[in-house]
């Protein structure tokens, strides 16, 4: 073992943790939006980046484990996400014409919100 | 193009159903396996102009990756500011593009790249309109699309 | 290592069950979906936790070189998943189906199986 | 007995219900003639059971027995003795001019031919009752008698009155045959012992045991419900509303005195003791008093007679209860005599309905030019009723004060009750038997005269039977009422029945008192009558009126109960269950004391707390949502946090399953969503949120507390073990889980697609399928042009 | 939901869903995924098709009903079952056909049939009720 | 690779002996209603044929399990492995006596079910999958009558239970929907809890084989301890709600009356029973300790099961509602022979769970006889059926007899046996249940007899004459309508006048569970 | 040698794009309104996420490891622009305001012919 594959690995594997923290810290963060919304559309974006975010996670777990094959969780996440999306905007698009309160409602606070920062 | 591409890769299925092994690199193997089929046959039935382009396609995948780590470095500095101050918009893009395929990938790479996020195409195809994270210039922003991605797009697939 | 899960398995099942016991048949279904994940994971734990190694045998051995993770509360874990997945839909569209001829989703107030005025039963012979 | 013997006893039971398959066909043949050849199947089996009289007068009894469900120890098994003897003989005697009569009184009647069969299912009980050795097989005969009554007394179901006198049988009979039920059980459970003539060969077996109180009672229970005693006579007077051969012959001769015939039969194991001794008589005596009573009140002629069988009933019960053989031969004796005339004056109050169109006897008169025959019979049958010689009736009359002069206790009283009693029987018989027939003619609906032989055949034969019984009272004495005392004795007994007293004694002063008192009260019988009409009226309730009450209060009863418990509230079943879910999950740890060791601070890594960290957030998320919209993203959060968690812990098919599933069921949701318009809010008030949350919590916890208990255990993991050992050297396959699921527990996957193909199958079946009374309906809460609107986006 | 870009690209990414679908579906046995997954996203394909491009067209594109899918898929699951009593074992023992096809290790197994079976009936029914809710959407 | 796998003894992991065709037995019933229901699915816009093949099917399966029952009466418990693996690896099918008959039984309730559907279910119920759905539930009864593996069996409740949603919601009207949603949540919940004890039960023992766990269980110092008990109470309610018992009864009285007819019959026979089935599986073959451990409050259970159940009947108006009451008060005389546990009180409960399975689905198609003759379910709108036509009257009336407990009919049987039981055990509350919810019954649906058979009409209808006669539906005459409602009378009949049978296959079904000896050597084979 | 530099370049290939993912969730709690958080996350989140797959499949050094991997990472940029778009055109079909300093705002007639001038 070279010393510089002994730091290559220590290096990976704080790296790794690295990766693993920030990404968790960015989860967190997500999670905030997707609670504080305030719009549904907001929420939606959350959770599509939520999906992008564990990607990222399931590849640097793949790194940590060694067991690669959690790459194939991983495109599949990239594809249902992609789904989820999808289905919350075609929601969103049928509800909001069909005069849901909530997107209404929703809507009224955009508004109220632009008008006040103008 | 699209039609030859999906045979290529039915070829490629076709290997791996033969081969039994549905690796992904045995799919590789049999998609260009079923390339060299194609290309075989390209006189009969008009693939020449497939080799063509994919010199082409390679040199706009190679802008695209460019101005997608451009893009999220843009993006990465706008939210670390302490203080946010932008001037977002809506612009509407004239599109030269008139083919559905093209318009998509066309709409599709300009939301990949920096500070632009295509909304939606209007009814008559003529019009993308486009949200910039930050338009101080939106005819600077059009240029840039004019110059960039869609005369590429033109030059890879026409 | 099971502690930290167990607490957090029985987070889920208190707040399937909280949700469960609303009047809204929405957020009665989204407590459902929540009780099918506390379910599962409940059923993963009872077969004790192993960190990472997934119980898949390398393709140059015929048997795992570690311990890998119980295999058999997985595949159990798929059949519950499948299986609550499929009763959701369909409650899900029942439910849907029930708003839209009963007209509420207030469980209380879905009272067409068991009318509320319901008559008395004949007295006589 | 011979093989020969059994098998043919076995089908004398089995005979009248063959009968009842038979006689509906045989009355489309022949109509009301049917009787004819129909009567020839009780007359057979009367033939056969009086093969038996001179060998059971000599003191023998007989078991005939065939397996029925021996892994239950239940044989068809009967017993001819003395006791069951005479039954049978009453029963198929009687029932062969029940059968002829029904054949007159229900000429030309639509149902005449069920009515036949009707009442051969009834025979068989009936016969079967008597007959039945093993005490299951007695008890069903005993229920099918309550059955068939129901529906002869049901059978002129258009009118209220006869569908609530056949429930109120039914409930009357049926309940007391479950007291019954049980108190067989009883006996079987403790004594090991299920027929009867085994139980009778050690009579104290009972005595000693330590139910025997409880068994006492239950028996009882069966026996004066079906026997009428009082305060549950009121049925019998109720089930007059069936046609009059079902009077005759349920309601007077026999179905009546199974009760009656069951006391006698416990006799040697229950008689004698003080329980015995005092509850029997009091019953008795009362039921005899409030019989003679009532009856006297009528004015219906079948209601007469049939407040006058509750008293008879009542007074073989008292009689029966005094356990003094002197006592019991009156029983028996006075049983024998109540069956002929009683059975006789039912049917001839029947005909005089059926001739006169009336059975009001305040409406009748100078019946005897029309109706000589049945005159004569009515007579006949009277004198006996009034225990007048030289009639059988007169001879059980005898015993019977002989029984109660000399009873052991409380002589006095059972005697003056007895006198009481029969006095106002002789009113009731003068009255039902003499008015009619006697004074001036009355008009009446129906040009009266006299009815074919089918009708008057059978009370002349039963009255001129009360007649010949007393003449030959040596012979009857042998045959039957000794035979039939020795079964009540438990021994060998023989009797003396004397015709005409060979002394002055008090038994015959107290006849003579009777008769006295007897013709007293019948010249003011008017008064008598409104005078009890006047007290009845002033009390204003009765157990009668008490039955309604107890039905509609069981029914109201019910209905409140069950609006409470099945409230139609879905909130409130969710809350039971749960609440039933903490308790099943907290109670059993608390009861053992068995929480789970105090665990250690788990070494988890901080990505693995952080993923913790999310799910519960996303759980949170779920829970805080104001909008049902917000939950259904932040599920999405929950869903994913646990994919991660299975992802972490080596289980990556169960994340990408989860993480597929957990996608699919946020598109469904959203799918659906979009068309649910729905309430923004969750609405709890504080105190249902406590309530629930504390519920919630209590789950929650309880789950927790056992699954650290359970973590803490070693693991066995030799299952897993051998499917990683044999996942790819047998099953080929390199992914463990995936291998489970399609080899070593394909089964499961196989029920599993099941599911899932079900589940599409019954969402289609919801979304599809419009039901016919709705499709009228636009119940879309999206209007049309919006959503012409959004397809064009 | 159908604008110009949508509906372009759905096609492509539902074919590619059912190719990579397929691919989950047939390595299964030896690394994670299964008819199970393979099925979920091959509905989802059909989900995304029917959004994009209307239910009618999938239904044209499909031919046979989805749950008749499902029900051929139930069969040919419960058929896999059988083979085994033909060889005196017990039901749903796994019966294995191997053999070299150009040089290439071909294994045909109940198992695989089973786990199509599995397949079919997840893209069958998911896929159906998909196409039902998003139908109604539509009508 | 093939070829080059090192050697493997495959006698230790495989069952190496030949299994007969007649073993096939076992696994007969469940794969020929897979084959037949997917069969019908996929001919689902050929709904004339899809019946004639349902029925096919359906046929198959009683012959199937005609001839499991013989074998195992023949043989004693049979098991067959599924896949050849060993036990406990694999899941084992093990048919005993009690598993037997009940498959049996629930498979002649199924295709007399099937013929009288054909009656009560157009086009629109059959392409919507009336017969696929019966079909496949048949799959979950017959498959959790016979497996011999916990989870499996939760398996097999989930193909019953989604069925049944299936079969709840077939013609969608309004308070169908209402009622599958009580159904659905509650049961759902119920499965859930059921899951989390086989969890549970896992996490303990780590095998799933009801005879593996058994034997553990026997092993234990304290076979019913802290945590042991807390999964038997979880078990106890999650297949009390199955079975729907006091108190979590509630999904079953608001949801049997909704379906058609044939769907209430179907259910009314089959689904509380298979609850009560998995309650004697487990709590007497696998955790006997827990039973006791349970009794009282079984026996409690048992009691407030009865008495909700009548008391719940005499409350009702609208027959199809009275009887589903009626349903949990047998269910209430079944758990009290759980609850006293001798021989003689589990081959009680069994029989009473046969009786009850045919008498129950017999009465709810009487019912819908009753609304086609009477035209209406409300007993304030029936009334001269009598005359309408005796023959049916008879029926009915045999039937109410039967559920009565009324010799000599079927019901009467299980009853005594019960009640002894009870009293043997110093139970005499549960056996004074036992015989008040018998009689209140009586008085329920003598009420019914009194209202819609004698009575000349319709509440109104002045008393002593009859209303004119309603004019009948024209399906009044289908033979497909009266041959399952003979069959199963037929059975009530026979039942009660031959009960050799039935009391000796309860008897050995009942002795099989109690002595689990013969289910055990027959999962591991004579060498354990 | 080669293996450890290897280790090194995904070790920063992780950190590098946890940071990007990061950076996106903080763009998509701090940016103004929906439809520049989306900007966040269609470009930041897809660009970490993919740059850690392919980190993953460099690590592991299987070929079939790599392709699925870029495969993954192709599909994530096919999906990604069109998910965004479906959302924001949704979003701002049903009337969701953009924030207050949105000055040229193109889409509006097209989109909302019938609103009022803010
Ligand atoms: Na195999
Ligand atoms: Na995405």
């Amino acid at each position: 073992m070279t010393p510089l594959e002994t730091f290559a690995g220590d290096f990976l594997s704080i790296c790794v943790h690295i990766a693993l923290g920030v990404l968790t810290i960015s989860f967190i963060l997500i999670v905030i939006r997707t609670v504080r919304g305030p719009t549904l559309p907001d929420r939606v974006v959350a959770l599509d980046m939520l999906v992008a975010v564990g990607i990222g996670f399931l590849a640097a777990f793949g790194v940590l484990s060694k067991y690669y094959l959690y790459i194939d969780v991983a495109i599949t996440l990239g594809l249902v996400g992609f789904l989820a999306t999808v289905a919350f905007a075609r929601f969103i698009l049928n509800r909001g014409r069909a005069g849901d309160e909530t997107i209404i409602s929703e809507v009224n606070d955009s508004i109220a919100r632009r008008k006040a920062e103008q | 193009m699209t039609g030859l591409f999906l045979i290529n890769v039915l070829l490629a299925l076709a290997w791996g159903a033969v081969s039994g092994n549905f690796s992904v690199v045995n799919l590789v193997f049999g998609f260009l396996l079923g390339t060299g089929a194609l290309y075989l046959i390209r006189e009969q039935v008009g693939t020449a102009s497939y080799f063509r382009k994919v010199g082409k396609i390679v040199n706009l995948a190679a802008t695209f990756i460019y101005e997608l780590v451009l893009s999220a470095w843009r993006v990465a500095k706008i939210v670390m500011r302490p203080k946010i101050e932008l001037e977002p918009g809506i612009i509407a893009y004239p599109l030269t593009v008139d083919r559905d395929f093209e318009i998509t990938m066309l709409a599709n790479l300009i939301t990949l790249t920096p500070g632009t996020l295509s909304v939606d195409v209007s009814d008559d195809r003529k019009i993308l309109f486009v949200h910039c994270i930050d338009v101080p210039d939106p005819a600077a922003t059009i240029d840039d699309i004019k110059n960039g991605f869609e005369r590429k797009i033109l030059e890879a697939f026409r | 290592m099971e502690t930290g899960l167990a607490i957090v398995i029985g987070l889920f099942f208190a707040v399937s069950v909280y949700l469960m016991l609303s009047k809204q048949l929405v957020r009665m279904l989204l407590g459902i979906a929540i009780l099918g994940n506390a379910v599962n994971m409940s059923i993963f734990l009872n077969g004790r936790l192993t960190r990472e190694v997934p119980p898949v045998i390398p393709a140059d051995l015929y048997v795992p070189a570690e311990v890998t993770a119980n295999p058999l509360p997985q595949a159990l874990v798929l059949t519950a998943i499948v299986i609550s997945f499929s009763f959701f839909a369909f409650l899900l569209v029942l439910a849907f189906r029930a708003y839209q001829e009963v007209g509420t989703d207030d469980v209380n107030e879905m009272r067409v199986a068991e009318p509320e005025n319901d008559p008395l039963p004949p007295q006589g012979y | 007995m011979t093989q020969a013997v059994i098998d043919t006893t076995i089908l004398a039971v089995l005979a009248p219900f063959l009968a009842a398959v038979l006689a509906p066909f045989a009355t489309r043949l022949l109509k009301h003639n049917a009787a004819w050849p129909l009567a020839l199947i009780p007359a057979w089996i009367f033939l056969h059971f009086t093969g038996f009289i001179g060998p059971v007068s000599d003191g023998e009894t007989f078991v005939a027995s065939r397996s029925w469900a021996p892994s239950y120890g239940i044989n068809f098994s009967f017993y001819v003795d003395g006791l069951s003897m005479v039954f049978a003989l009453l029963i198929s005697g009687i029932g062969t001019f029940i059968i002829l009569y029904a054949g007159g009184y229900l000429k030309g009647h639509p149902q005449q031919g069920r009515f036949f069969s009707f009442l051969f299912l009834f025979m068989g009980a009936m016969l079967g009752l008597v007959l039945g050795n093993n005490l299951i097989t007695l008890f069903v005969f005993w229920e099918l008698t309550s059955i068939t009554s129901f529906l002869l007394i049901g059978f002129g179901h258009l009118r209220a009155a006869s569908r609530r006198a056949a429930i109120q049988a039914l409930v009357v009979t049926g309940g007391g045959g479950l007291a019954l039920l049980a108190g067989f059980i009883l006996i079987i459970s403790t004594t090991g012992q299920i027929e009867m003539s085994v139980l009778l060969q050690s009579p104290d077996i009972l005595r000693d045991n330590p139910l025997f109180v409880p068994i006492f009672l239950l028996i009882l229970g069966g026996a004066f419900t079906k026997s009428a005693q009082f305060p549950f006579h009121f049925w019998l007077p109720n089930a007059m509303e069936a046609p009059t051969p079902v009077s005759a012959f349920l309601h007077s001769a026999t179905m009546v005195k199974a009760g009656v015939y069951l006391l006698m039969r416990v006799h040697p194991l229950f008689g004698g003791t003080e329980l015995w001794t005092t509850v029997l008589p009091i019953f008795g005596g009362a039921t005899l008093l409030v019989g003679t009573i009532l009856a006297v009140r009528q004015t219906d002629l079948k209601l007469m007679l049939a407040y006058t069988t509750v008293a008879s009933l009542g007074l073989l019960v008292m009689l029966i209860g005094t356990s003094y053989e002197r006592a019991l031969e009156g029983a028996v004796a006075y049983l024998i005599a109540h069956s002929l005339f009683k059975g006789a004056l039912f049917m001839v109050a029947g005909t005089i309905d059926h001739e006169a169109g009336t059975r009001d006897v305040t409406k009748l008169g100078g019946l005897r030019g029309a109706m000589p025959i049945t005159f004569a019979a009515a007579c006949l049958a009277a004198l006996s009723m009034s225990g007048l010689p030289p009639f059988f009736g007169f001879i059980a009359k005898e015993v019977l004060y002989y029984g109660t002069w000399g009873a052991p206790n409380a002589a006095m009283a059972l005697t003056v009750t007895a006198v009481v009693g029969n006095s106002l029987m002789l009113v009731i018989a003068a009255a039902v038997a003499l008015k009619p027939f006697l004074g001036p003619k009355v008009e009446t609906p129906k040009h009266a005269h006299e009815g074919p032989i089918l009708l008057y055949a059978g009370p002349v034969v039963l009255s001129v039977g009360g007649l010949v019984m007393a003449l030959t009272t040596t012979a009857s004495g042998d045959l039957f009422v000794g035979p039939m005392l020795s079964s009540l004795a438990g021994e060998r007994t023989t009797v003396d029945l004397p015709l005409i007293p060979a002394y002055i004694n008090a038994p015959l002063i107290l006849s003579i008192i009777t008769v006295a008192l007897g013709i007293a009260l019948y010249t003011q019988i008017d008064r008598l009558r409104a005078a009890i009409a006047g007290v009845l009226t002033a009390i204003g309730w009765g157990p009668d009126k008490g039955f309604d009450q107890f039905v509609a209060a069981i029914v109201s009863g019910s209905t409140a109960f069950t609006r409470v418990v099945q409230n139609g509230k879905m909130q409130t079943y969710m809350i039971l269950t749960f609440l039933a879910t903490a308790v099943a999950v907290l109670a059993p740890g608390y009861l053992a004391d068995a929480w789970p060791a105090m665990p250690r601070w788990p070494d988890y890594a901080f990505y693995e707390w952080g993923i913790f960290l999310i799910a519960v957030l996303g759980l949170i998320a779920v829970l805080i949502a104001k909008t049902r919209l917000t939950a259904i993203v932040s599920l999405g959060i929950q869903g994913f946090a646990v994919a991660v968690i299975f992802m972490l812990f080596g289980a990556p098919d169960l994340a990408f399953t989860q993480l597929m599933v957990e996608t699919l069921s946020v598109v469904i949701l959203a799918l659906v969503m979009t068309r649910l318009n729905l309430m923004p809010r969750d609405h709890r008030s504080t105190g249902a949120a406590i309530t629930t949350g504390a519920i919630s919590f209590a789950v929650g916890l309880g789950l927790t507390l056992t699954l650290i208990a359970i973590t803490q255990q070693p693991f066995d993991r030799t299952l897993s073990d051998f499917f990683t050992e044999y996942s790819r050297s047998i099953a080929h396959g390199r992914n463990i889980v995936n291998v489970i699921l399609v080899d070593f527990r394909g089964i499961d996957t196989l029920g599993e697609i099941a599911v899932v193909t079900l589940a599409g199958l019954c969402v289609l079946a919801l979304i599809r399928v419009r039901a016919p009374s709705l499709k009228r309906k636009e119940p879309e809460p999206v209007s049309k042009p919006e959503v012409k609107q959004m397809e064009a986006a | 939901m159908r604008t110009v870009i949508f509906r372009t690209i759905a096609p492509y990414l539902s074919a590619l869903m059912v190719l990579y679908s397929i691919f989950v579906l047939l390595r299964g046995h030896n690394e994670p995924g299964g008819g199970f997954i393979g099925g979920l996203i091959a509905a989802s394909a059909l989900a995304i098709f029917g959004i994009a491009c209307g239910v009618a067209s999938v239904r044209r594109a499909m031919k046979i009903h989805p749950m008749s899918l499902a029900g051929f898929g139930l069969f040919i699951g419960t058929l896999s079952a059988i083979p085994a009593l033909f060889q005196k074992q017990a039901f749903m023992t796994s019966q294995w056909l191997e053999f070299r096809f150009f040089d290439v290790d071909v294994a045909l197994s109940t198992p695989l049939v089973f786990d199509i079976g599995v397949y079919f009936v997840v893209v069958g029914a998911i896929g159906s009720i998909a196409l039902a809710l998003e139908e109604r959407e539509s009508d | 690779m093939a070829g080059s796998y090192p050697s493997v003894d495959f006698s230790l992991a495989m069952n190496m002996t030949p299994v007969s065709a007649a073993d096939w037995l076992v696994a007969a019933p469940v794969a020929i209603s897979l084959v037949g229901g997917s069969f019908c699915l996929m001919l689902r816009k050929n709904t004339a044929s899809q019946a004639k093949l349902g029925m096919i099917f359906l046929t198959l399966l009683v012959l199937a399990n005609i001839g499991l029952l013989i074998r195992v009466l023949d043989k004693g418990v049979i098991t067959m492995v599924m896949g050849g693996w060993l036990p406990p690896f694999g899941i084992a099918f093990t048919a005993d006596a009690l598993g037997a008959t009940l498959s049996l039984i629930a498979s002649i309730v199924a295709f007399c079910a099937g013929l009288y559907g054909a009656v009560t279910f157009d086009s629109t119920g059959r392409r919507y999958g009336f017969y696929p759905f019966l079909v496949l539930l048949m799959a979950g009864v017959c498959g959790a009558f016979l497996t011999g593996d916990v989870f499996n069996l939760y398996v097999w409740f989930e193909v019953l239970l989604i069925s049944s949603y299936g079969l709840l919601i077939l013609g969608n009207e309004r308070p169908q929907l209402d009622g599958a949603v009580k159904y659905g949540v509650l049961n759902l919940v119920g499965t859930n809890l059921f899951l989390i004890g086989t969890g549970l039960l896992y996490g303990v023992f780590g095998t799933l084989n009801m005879a593996d766990i058994a034997v553990k269980v026997a092993e234990l110092d304290n076979p019913a301890s802290g945590t042991i008990a807390t999964i038997a109470a979880l078990y106890f309610l999650a297949f009390a709600m199955k079975a729907a018992a006091f108190p979590v009864n509630f999904w079953l009285p608001a949801s049997y009356h909704t379906p058609n007819i044939v769907v209430s019959a179907v259910f009314a026979g089959l689904l509380t029973k298979v609850g009560v089935y998995a309650l004697i599986r487990i709590f007497v073959l696998i955790l006997p300790a827990s039973r006791e451990y349970l009794a009282d409050v079984i026996a409690l259970v048992a009691m407030a099961t009865m008495i909700t159940g009548v008391l719940g009947a005499l409350a009702q108006t609208e027959v199809r509602r009275m009887l589903g009451f009626l349903v949990i008060a047998g269910i209430g005389s079944m758990l009290s022979g759980l609850a006293v546990g001798s021989t003689l009180a589990i081959s009680g409960a069994i029989f009473y769970a046969v009786h009850s399975i045919v008498v129950m689905t017999a009465l709810y198609m009487a019912a819908g006889v009753m609304q086609r003759m009477g035209g209406s379910f409300n007993m304030r709108e029936l009334g001269g059926l009598y005359a309408a036509s005796p023959a049916f009257a008879g029926v009915f009336l045999v039937l109410a007899f039967g559920v009565s407990g009324l010799p000599p009919f079927s019901g009467f049987w299980p009853k005594v046996m019960l009640v002894d039981a009870a009293l043997i055990d110093g139970r005499g509350w549960l056996a004074t249940a036992i015989l008040v919810s018998g009689f209140l019954t009586t008085l329920a649906v003598g009420r019914v007899w009194i209202f819609a058979f004698w009575r000349g009409g319709p509440e109104g209808t002045p008393d002593g004459t009859a209303a004119p006669a309603v004019p009948a539906s024209a399906d009044l005459g289908s033979s497909a309508m009266w041959v399952p409602i003979g069959i199963l009378t037929a059975l009530v009949v026979f039942f009660g006048l031959q009960p050799e049978w039935m009391l000796e296959l309860s008897a050995r079904g009942a002795s099989g569970v109690i002595e689990p000896v013969g289910y055990v050597r027959s999962v591991f084979g004579v060498g354990q | 040698m080669i293996g450890a530099w290897i280790d090194i370049i995904v070790g920063v290939t992780l950190v590098v794009g946890a940071l990007f993912a990061l950076v996106a969730s903080i763009g998509i709690l701090r940016l103004k309104d929906v439809y520049m958080r989306m900007h966040a996350g269609s470009k930041a989140g897809t660009l970490g996420s993919g740059l850690m797959l392919l980190g993953l499949a460099l690590y592991s050094g299987e070929p079939g490891i790599v392709t699925r991997a870029v495969a993954g990472v192709i599909f994530f940029l096919l999906t990604a622009p069109v998910a965004a778009h479906l959302l924001a055109t949704a979003a701002y079909r049903v009337g969701y305001r953009p924030c207050a300093d949105t000055k040229i705002d193109a889409f509006k007639p097209v989109a909302r012919p019938n609103d009022p001038a803010e």
